[in-house]
């Protein structure tokens, strides 16, 4: 018996035969959405939200990949998972020829924080790549939210499957990890092809401080 | 007797200090920081702005009932948020400041609401009121209404809320605030989906920002994270902060509230 | 400008303007040392030379602040007859943050808020019986405090 | 015109403990508005603390000093009731003061 979001917590314990809620802060509580609270969630936010600047209301509406995960909260069974990744797999427009940029411009491009917000004017957006990740030594403000990845290319070496990997996971994180907390770079229209050549590049050039 | 007393002790601990206080590198700065900050010039503001006189009605914001009964401060804020019969809903102290903008001095919600968030060269009414209001309940430990079925059903769209992943960077609040003991560059995030995490942040909100020296309330970081997280903007005081804000102070019940604080 | 520092500035003779330097410092505010763009300029003139350092000159700072727009700073001299204490940001773009003239029936102590544009030295000058003694702790800073 | 003071004027061992906000912009001069137009500087220059109407502390203060000052002075001995004025002069002439009696 799936939770009903419109129902009030007591009637919805009671109506509830599996798992026990859990007490309020006690964590352990990301239960995953039915199609009824999706559609539920999606009808409050378009009724309480407003456009601002270029986040514009379809941002509410969820593609499959954002379905899928909300409903299996984050942890979609193995089966599902795999036929998600090889979904998102399949948006990835990889280029042909060397897909390593210039490093110097992908740090400037992990440096930044700005894109996509209802403050930020359309275009010019960076990556916001240390917000979650340790990259260049040099940089010491950098967040633990994604894995570090100090070292990144000294350890795997940048031959051409490493370097699809790397630039097919910035432009569609989701196709390696069907629920990864890493936004979609390129799907999203984020990044574009040349940006995210020159991540590809701080990550794996031998030049790149990442490397050293 | 001896055993009840350490173990009173560290749930006490546990209550007043701020998770990550301890390791941070900024635990001293933040503490000398809290106790140099101008937050009493935003009270003061806020005292002025309770009493003045205005709107169709000119009449002061003294006779509001923010839970406690017309005009009760002390402890008012530590109650909140919770159902109002009144008005029907659940409500936090900015939302129900705007109804009693509405009701008691006859005003407009366009006028009640034109400017909610101030900056640093002028505070916005709302916020100084917040500073006056949340000033009165230090040290009383905060009751968020949890018996009444609107208040168990904000809770619950607040809980969903939290983790539903939308927008062009999939991000739900639990991107960044579901899991203890990470950051985003510098800055330590609260897993606000646990009490231990939830106590020292909710205790301490309204707050002065240093970052930009002006005074933030909770519905404008749920603002500010909706912006952050790439979607559209919510309504001032719709279902959706106020449902959030229901989720985390309900996770974070039971904390001495110590507040007006500062934030980073 | 008011009269008294005019006539502090024409040169009256040093009984007169030891008498007058409490009325002149209740307008004063020293141009050229605030506008120095070095610790040594500022120094030069404030007429502070050869100052010792001295343990009695106590600083109370973060060793990290998170934001440099606003530093908390406390600052206290155990030196006997402390007259003044100076504050100055050495790698601000005007090192000299403040002065403060302590009369009978102060302490030498203040608290207060400055912004640092970068990690620097703090230094802090107190000023007793005709001599200065100086003291000085570094603050590392995450975020620069001088753009706004 | 000037924006509100708040003071706090209360018996330490020995000391009276004054803390005083002041609500002022502190412009450096090398701000820049939302339009890239640098704001001219602006900022507290010189401020006196006095006990009973006598002058004890004199400050000169520059733009870096933190917006929204807020001072904590302490004086020696002091009794309840003790009349704590503190006042302020900025760049452009503005003033403002605040009372307080130690509590």
């Amino acid at each position: 018996m799936r939770f009903v979001l419109a129902l009030p917590l007591a009637a919805a314990l009671a109506a509830c035969s599996t798992a026990p809620v859990p007490a309020p802060g006690a964590g352990g509580d990301h239960r995953g959405e039915s199609a009824a609270d999706t559609q539920h969630l999606t009808a409050v936010l378009k009724a309480n939200m407003h456009e601002r600047g270029q986040a514009k209301m379809d941002r509410i509406e969820l593609d499959e990949a954002q379905r899928l995960c909300n409903q299996h909260a984050d942890k979609p069974p193995a089966e599902e998972a795999r036929r998600m990744e090889e979904a998102q797999l399949k948006t990835i427009p990889f280029p042909t020829g060397s897909l390593i940029g210039d490093w110097k411009a992908g740090e400037k491009i992990a440096q930044s924080g700005r894109g996509m917000t209802w403050s930020d004017k359309p275009g010019n957006s960076g990556g916001s790549c240390y917000n979650c990740h340790q990259i260049s030594p040099k940089e010491e403000a950098f967040g633990t939210i994604g894995p570090s990845l100090a070292g990144f290319g000294k350890l795997r070496g940048n031959r051409p499957e490493i370097q699809q990997y790397v630039y097919g996971k910035i432009y569609n994180a989701k196709a390696y990890n069907a629920c990864s907390q890493m936004p979609r770079f390129g799907r999203s229209g984020t990044l574009t092809e040349q940006q995210i050549k020159d991540l590809t590049a701080l990550l794996l050039d031998p030049a790149s401080p990442v490397n050293q | 007797m001896k055993l009840t007393a350490a173990a009173a002790a560290v749930a006490v601990g546990l209550i007043v200090t701020p998770a990550f206080a301890q390791k941070s590198p900024y635990a001293d700065y933040q503490r000398m920081a809290a106790e140099n900050a101008p937050i009493e010039l935003y009270e003061l503001a806020g005292e002025e702005a309770w009493k003045q006189k205005q709107g169709p009605k000119n009449a002061s914001l003294e006779q509001c009932d923010l839970g406690q009964g017309p005009g009760v401060l002390k402890g008012a804020y530590a109650g909140l948020p919770r159902y109002f019969a009144d008005a029907d809903r659940v409500m936090d102290l900015e939302t129900r400041l705007v109804y009693c903008m509405t009701t008691l001095q006859g005003r407009s919600r366009e006028d009640a609401t034109k400017r909610v968030f101030g900056n640093a060269d002028k505070s916005s009414e709302i916020e100084v009121l917040s500073a006056y209001v949340a000033g009165q309940s230090h040290g009383m430990p905060m009751r968020p209404g949890t018996g009444h079925p609107k208040e168990q059903a904000a809770y619950e769209l607040g809980r969903a809320l939290f983790y539903h992943r939308a927008g062009p960077w999939d991000f739900s609040c639990a991107s960044c605030h579901g899991e203890a003991g990470k950051r985003i560059r510098m800055s330590e995030l609260p897993a606000l989906n646990t009490a231990k995490d939830s106590q020292p942040l909710m205790a301490t909100w309204p707050a002065y920002r240093v970052s930009t020296s002006s005074f933030v309330t909770l519905q404008w970081r749920m603002n500010d994270c909706y912006r952050q997280m790439r979607m559209p903007e919510p309504a001032f005081g719709s279902e959706i902060p106020v449902a959030l804000i229901t989720y985390m102070t309900v996770n974070a019940q039971g904390v001495v509230y110590r507040g007006p604080a500062i934030k980073r | 400008m008011n009269a008294v520092r005019r006539l502090l500035l024409q040169g009256a003779g040093a009984l007169a303007a030891s008498l007058l330097a409490p009325l002149a410092a209740l307008a004063a505010w020293n141009k050229e040392a605030f506008g120095a763009k070095t610790p040594a300029d500022a120094l030069k003139s404030l007429g502070v030379a050869g100052a010792q350092p001295s343990k009695d000159l106590l600083i109370e700072a973060p060793q990290i602040a998170e934001n440099g727009a606003v530093v908390p700073i406390e600052i206290e001299s155990r030196i006997p007859g402390t007259t003044s204490l100076t504050v100055l940001v050495e790698k601000n773009p005007f090192p000299l943050n403040s002065r403060f003239t302590f009369l009978e029936g102060a302490l030498p102590f203040v608290k207060l808020n400055v912004k640092m544009g970068e990690t620097s030295e703090v230094r802090v000058l107190a000023q007793a019986g005709g001599r200065y003694y100086s003291a000085s702790q570094e603050i590392k800073v995450t975020i620069g405090g001088c753009g706004g | 015109m000037a924006g509100p003071m708040k003071m706090r004027a209360t018996l330490g061992q020995g000391y009276t403990d004054v803390r005083v906000l002041m609500t002022h912009p502190m412009e450096t001069g090398q701000r820049k508005d939302s339009s890239g137009k640098l704001v001219p500087a602006h900022f507290i220059q010189n401020i006196t603390v006095r006990r009973n109407g006598k002058t004890v502390v004199e400050a000169e203060t520059s733009q870096a000093v933190a917006r929204n000052p807020v001072f904590t002075f302490r004086i020696q001995g002091g009794a309840k009731g003790d009349r704590i004025e503190v006042s302020w002069v900025d760049t452009q002439g503005d003033t403002n003061k605040t009372e307080a009696a130690v509590a």
